[in-house]
């Protein structure tokens, strides 16, 4: 085990640990890409990886810096249109698990990457929500990977531009969707998962070293804390190896491109 | 049926002040060279339609030639912000913009039901989510079977599309390969279309029955522009050019830099400046 | 996950008296094998849907192994009529059939719907025709922007969906090359599938990044038969065997003749019977 | 000119003769198909065919058996689903001219393949409508080929598989249908065409040596005649040489496929 981590890190290791080997997932750029190549090269080296630009089973040697570098298509199964991605995979229900992150989360995980203030006047007009809306839907399960912060973590979001857990409980049903939404908020302190009941999204484990007071200090809401909380394991050596080889090919071949 | 022109003959004939126009290419094959000599061509009051906006809109909008913009993902991809798009949007310079906004989901569904000639398209879509409240261009349409509710947006139709592929052959058809986006769809669902090409070839070759291709009759107009995506770029040609993308963030940040960079890299050059690009295939 | 198993195997856990099934293939790749394999097993109340019932419902039907059939085109292409569907039809020999008969556009649409996983399909169908009136499973709906109506059907949902492919590879991956039909959409349509292949393969090896595959986790069982097809074809492995089209109406025609052709070629025969068409390969 | 050719053969040639190079047809099985080759390997060599099994721009060397038959797709531009095939190109609009044929068609070219009888209890259960019900109003216009008689030629339809012109006039519009429909119907004793208002369809043409007298007496209807009516030009040496030749391919491929 290595103390010499970041928490970044730490944040996209305890992502890679939560998928499976049998995953079908849909990978958005950055942490989630790391967290599911990540997973591909350790322990889940059957998992199937979907980019929205229509790329599936793909296996990038390098993290793509959009959501459609060329690495994916040459390493991919194969490749579809655009809209066969969101009509047939997607809305289709071939999709176990996506992932999302966002500007803005509140207690019951919906997510804002529209605006911060209205949308009319917007204070910072964000980029929007890309599939997001229909992600958050879609897919059996929605795994988040956001930075743990007061400005992040809200208490009221400015623009729901995903759905989450809604107004907690079963709200989710009330719009007519079946899946289970999001089961884990992994950040670079914890994880959070929705309690059974309410669906608010409650602190499960804390990654090695965090104390809850840091988690509640950086939380815009009244946290909550599961009965029993795990300490997450620190990376291994092997898996801080492999993210590191991952992150050193991406740099080298997005700065050599130029 | 197809003609093989030059770029700034095929953009004078078939783009007007005003059109509705689609530049597609979802990460790949982006009409670079195609945004360019519209710029130069200095067209106004375009309507512009794209899922991820893309530094090719970033410019067009930083230029003053658009009045609106449709999209769903309007960022610089794993960069940051479209500083150009979010001075015109929050600042109104050069000129205020109006913008519809939608889901990846919804656009897709538009652009194909655009191409499959339907007033509308369907799909399961923002449940839960709050752009209905500001896009009234968001209905819903109930299954008369289940009564199940779906979402409803209007199609895509557009005046002209622009797109970039491969290779066109002799006859006027085109060949697209990779991340193919929803290039097809916009140029089904356009009147008008303007393909620029890596390359023109007699035959296409041994290639899958089931290969991508637009056939001759669909497409207005074939240029050839060799590097005409860069720094979006073409599969099996050349890669994308991640460096130049960040390099971005940093020239459209401030109107200044902005406006020299359009200066000495469109207003002075034309489309052959591209093929610098295409030579550095790998 | 797909797993690759003998015919009657995979017939036996993955098909159950009553279900709606659907063995795909337009013309071309029809999985004939699987439609002996299913006679042989003696499977009844099957609801069969298929565009086009070819000679491959005739066969099921002839030996009472449907209740119902959703169809577009009943016939024996360039031939003439399905005599065994007519007589069930028609005399309700061996038993009566329940038919529900749409349009080609209907069914490639409710397909498409049923892989979207949307609950009905919409296209500009029907109008001024007569199948609306006796067939209540087509309604009308209207688009929320224009008013424009706008025919419904619901989508395809399978139990079981057969279809034939060239090729699988080690991980149980599917390739189909040619006329694709609406097989990838059947497949996607359904709880599970049968997929019989020409060859199993390591690996694809070089192709379009475009083809048409069906992942492993889209497909339930995975059956080397080459030859499966015949009297259909694989694109690139043997040719549709047309002579034996028009033999069929021959042999279809009377009860008797069907019965003993049944007799002789299915019944005491297994899927490696098969291997003797593909081998005619050109 | 030869005197020597068949009915059959005077129908195909005058179909081949009514199409144009930048024809964009959406061939049918049997005559259409004949008709729509013929052309091509005469006077349109341009002209595209597409079959509705997916085939786009094929070029058979034989004539097909059926409408998928393994020398469409080889010889093909390229090959769609069917699901597009009906969506982005029958629908999308991108077909001129449409070819239907049918075992009954009224005065105004409405047609039925469906069943002789009632639908309920048929006399004869025929294929049904197949592609007919969305090409008859999808395609720019539509040309009808089928041998004329009074059994086939009807006053009324047992069942409207596909719209022609409907109750005649504009009586498409009504139902939201902006195409022309059917503009020629090619027989192999003439050709009939609408009258510009009533839309009833009228001969304006006779084959070779054809009276009228054979014409009525093949019509189910009081058939009308245009007041100044052609006569179809006999087959060239050269349409008889290339469709015998077509046919002859064909016979020799379907025949040695057994």
């Amino acid at each position: 085990m290595s103390a010499n981590y970041s928490p970044s890190e730490m944040m996209t290791i305890a992502a890679a640990r939560a998928l499976k080997n049998d995953d079908v997932c849909f990978v958005g750029i950055g942490a989630p890409s790391a967290a599911c190549n990540l997973a591909r090269l350790t322990h889940a080296q059957d998992i199937v990886l979907i980019y929205e630009s229509g790329t599936i089973d793909t296996k990038p040697n390098v993290l793509p810096l959009s959501i459609g570098d060329g690495e994916l298509c040459e390493t991919a199964l194969f490749t579809v249109s655009v809209p066969e991605m969101f009509r047939y995979w997607l809305q289709g229900g071939r999709i176990t698990t996506g992932f999302l992150g966002g500007a803005q989360i509140d207690k019951f995980a919906n997510l804002n990457t529209t605006v911060v203030g209205s949308y009319e006047k917007p204070k910072v007009r964000l980029p929007g929500g890309g599939g997001a809306p229909e992600i958050a839907t879609s897919c059996g399960q929605i795994f988040i990977t956001m930075n743990h912060s007061k400005r992040a973590f809200v208490e009221k979001l400015d623009f729901i531009t995903s759905l989450g857990h809604g107004k907690g409980g079963d709200d989710r049903k009330k719009y007519g969707v079946t899946t289970a939404g999001p089961t884990k908020v992994i950040t670079d302190l914890c994880v959070l998962e929705p309690d059974p009941k309410t669906k608010e999204m409650m602190v499960a484990s804390l990654h090695p070293g965090v104390t809850r007071e840091q988690v509640i200090e950086a939380t815009g809401w009244a946290i909550k804390f599961f009965d029993k909380i795990a300490e997450m394991p620190p990376p291994t050596d092997k898996e801080l190896k492999v993210l590191r080889e991952l992150h050193a090919r991406t740099k080298a071949a997005h700065g050599e491109a130029a | 049926m197809a003609v093989v022109q030059k770029l700034a003959e095929a953009i004078e004939a078939n783009l007007h002040d005003g059109d509705t126009v689609a530049m597609e290419g979802f990460t790949h094959l982006i009409p670079f060279a195609s945004g360019h000599e519209i710029i130069r061509q200095k067209r106004k009051g375009l309507t512009l339609i794209r899922m991820t906006p893309d530094l090719i809109y970033d410019q067009l909008i930083g230029m003053g030639a658009a009045v609106k913009m449709v999209f769903s993902w309007g960022g610089n991809p794993g960069v940051g912000s479209l500083h150009r798009f979010r001075d015109a949007y929050e600042n109104g310079w050069p000129n205020k913009i109006e913008i519809e906004e939608h889901s990846h989901a919804a656009m897709a569904n538009a652009y194909d039901a655009g191409a499959a000639g339907l007033p509308f398209a369907m799909f399961k879509g923002y449940r839960g989510a709050e752009l209905p409240r500001v896009n009234p261009n968001i209905k819903e349409i109930k299954c008369p079977f289940t009564g199940e509710l779906l979402s409803a947006v209007p199609a895509v139709k557009l005046d002209v599309a622009f797109i970039h592929a491969q290779k066109a052959d002799r006859d006027g058809n085109v060949l697209l390969e990779g991340i193919v986006g929803v290039q097809k769809e916009a140029v089904l669902a356009a009147k008008r279309s303007v393909v620029t090409v890596e390359e023109i070839v007699d035959d296409f070759g041994p290639r899958s029955p089931n290969a991508v291709i637009l056939p001759h009759w669909t497409v207005t107009s074939i240029v050839k522009v060799p590097g005409g995506a860069h720094p979006s770029y073409a599969h099996g040609y050349y890669t994308r050019d991640n460096a130049f993308y960040k390099q971005w963030d940093t020239i459209a940040r401030d109107r200044e830099s902005f406006s020299a960079w359009i200066d000495e890299h469109v207003m002075r050059k034309g489309p052959d400046a591209f093929a610098a690009f295409a030579k550095r295939a790998v």
